[in-house]
């Protein structure tokens, strides 16, 4: 089953594109996991995701931690921390 | 009663007292009103605009989820944030948060609140455009959102 | 460049957008606009309206030594306050405040500093007048008023 | 030489009047001998100033505390705690 993902700000930008739907493979269990599996799709993933840390993440349109696991995403937000107000 | 946030995300810019107005019109039990507005600053004349991006569907649950938290904790009578998106000039408006309350520190509290919150939770991102064309950086978190945060805990 | 506060005393309603407007027009360097208005509370249908007392001088004066201590401490870049006097009904203004600054803490701070301040320093006094027509009493000084302004010492 | 009294809210009331201008006696020095003095003069004013601890006092327009001496004094304001707001 495939998953929907959405970039935002400079995650967006490093990437290339807003967003996109991935067949993620069964050792993607956590937000980690995921983290981890794009930064092997290649330079641009890297370069966006290398300092994991600062990364947020949501699970259909909630802030969760990097320990969350991903089972029953139908969408997964990936973004720096907010700037907004 | 059951106080409902009005929660907007939107490019035109909004009205504060229609705002005021729809939050309080014949009422007799508000005492106290604090809005908040934030605008864009040139920062000395180095900032042509900025760019305001956001994740369209969770920037207003999140806002939601903050927004009754702070009618909840304040016990507030009514509690409007509007956020815009897109390009932002310096002087223009880009956030507002109407909190209503029968006493001012209720008032004062539940605005700055969500102001907080909204601040280091809601999904929105700022990217400068330099006054010399040039398309700046993104704005960079601050810690000091952050501790301002964390002194509601 | 020194600040100078805006400071009225009238019976007249006042008009907030208006306030807001001749603080911030032109200006590319205020980050944020706070304001609070206070509103004559019907108290459970008990009230039909408030008397404001107030001292005619004293009250201009005493609002603008406050201002003036808001503005040093908290480097705002302006800030407007206008206490209204005579008869006000339920739902009606009594008093605004209008605190500008390039950062949100420093907004918020001005202008509650300067309400409390206010609360407990300007020569203003409320009457009530009960919803049975009789003419109620004076409304009594709060200890929570003095712990509020003592906040900030 | 007399000095201008002003009064405000329940003070006004009790006292009758608004505003005075009073010749005060030259053993009044600060302003507990004002309130003092004033009390003497009737029962208006005694109601008026009984609990004269929680009166306040303005000498030309600007708060003082009862010990303040009142010399130089154009006006006095005498009032209760502020409730504006």
């Amino acid at each position: 089953m495939s998953t929907k993902l959405v970039y935002f700000a400079w995650v967006r930008e490093r990437i290339g594109k807003p967003e996109e739907e991935l067949d993620l493979p069964a050792g993607v269990v956590t937000v980690r996991d995921l983290l981890n599996h794009l930064k092997s799709l290649g330079e641009e993933y890297e370069n966006a995701l290398q300092y994991s840390d600062v990364i947020r993440v949501a699970i259909n349109q909630e802030h969760v931690e990097h320990d969350e696991k991903i089972a029953g995403a139908r969408e997964i937000g990936i973004f720096p921390p907010m700037t907004g107000g | 009663m059951t106080v409902v946030p009005t929660i907007r995300v939107q490019s035109a810019d909004f009205d504060l007292q229609a705002e005021i107005d729809a939050l309080t019109a014949g009422r007799r039990d508000i005492g106290a009103v604090v809005t908040f507005t934030g605008l864009c600053r040139d920062e000395q004349g180095q900032l042509s605009a900025l760019e305001l991006e956001h994740y369209p569907g969770m920037a207003e649950a999140e806002m939601r989820r903050i927004a009754e938290l702070a009618i909840e904790r304040f016990s507030l009578l009514g509690l409007t944030a509007v956020h815009r998106y897109g390009k932002i000039l310096p002087g223009e408006n880009i956030v507002l948060v109407v909190a209503a309350a029968p006493h001012r520190q209720a008032a004062f509290d539940g605005a700055g609140f969500m102001m907080d919150f909204l601040k280091t939770s809601a999904p929105f991102w700022k990217k400068e455009h330099a006054a010399d064309g040039s398309q700046g950086d993104w704005v960079a978190a601050k810690d000091a959102d952050d501790r301002a945060r964390d002194k509601w805990r």
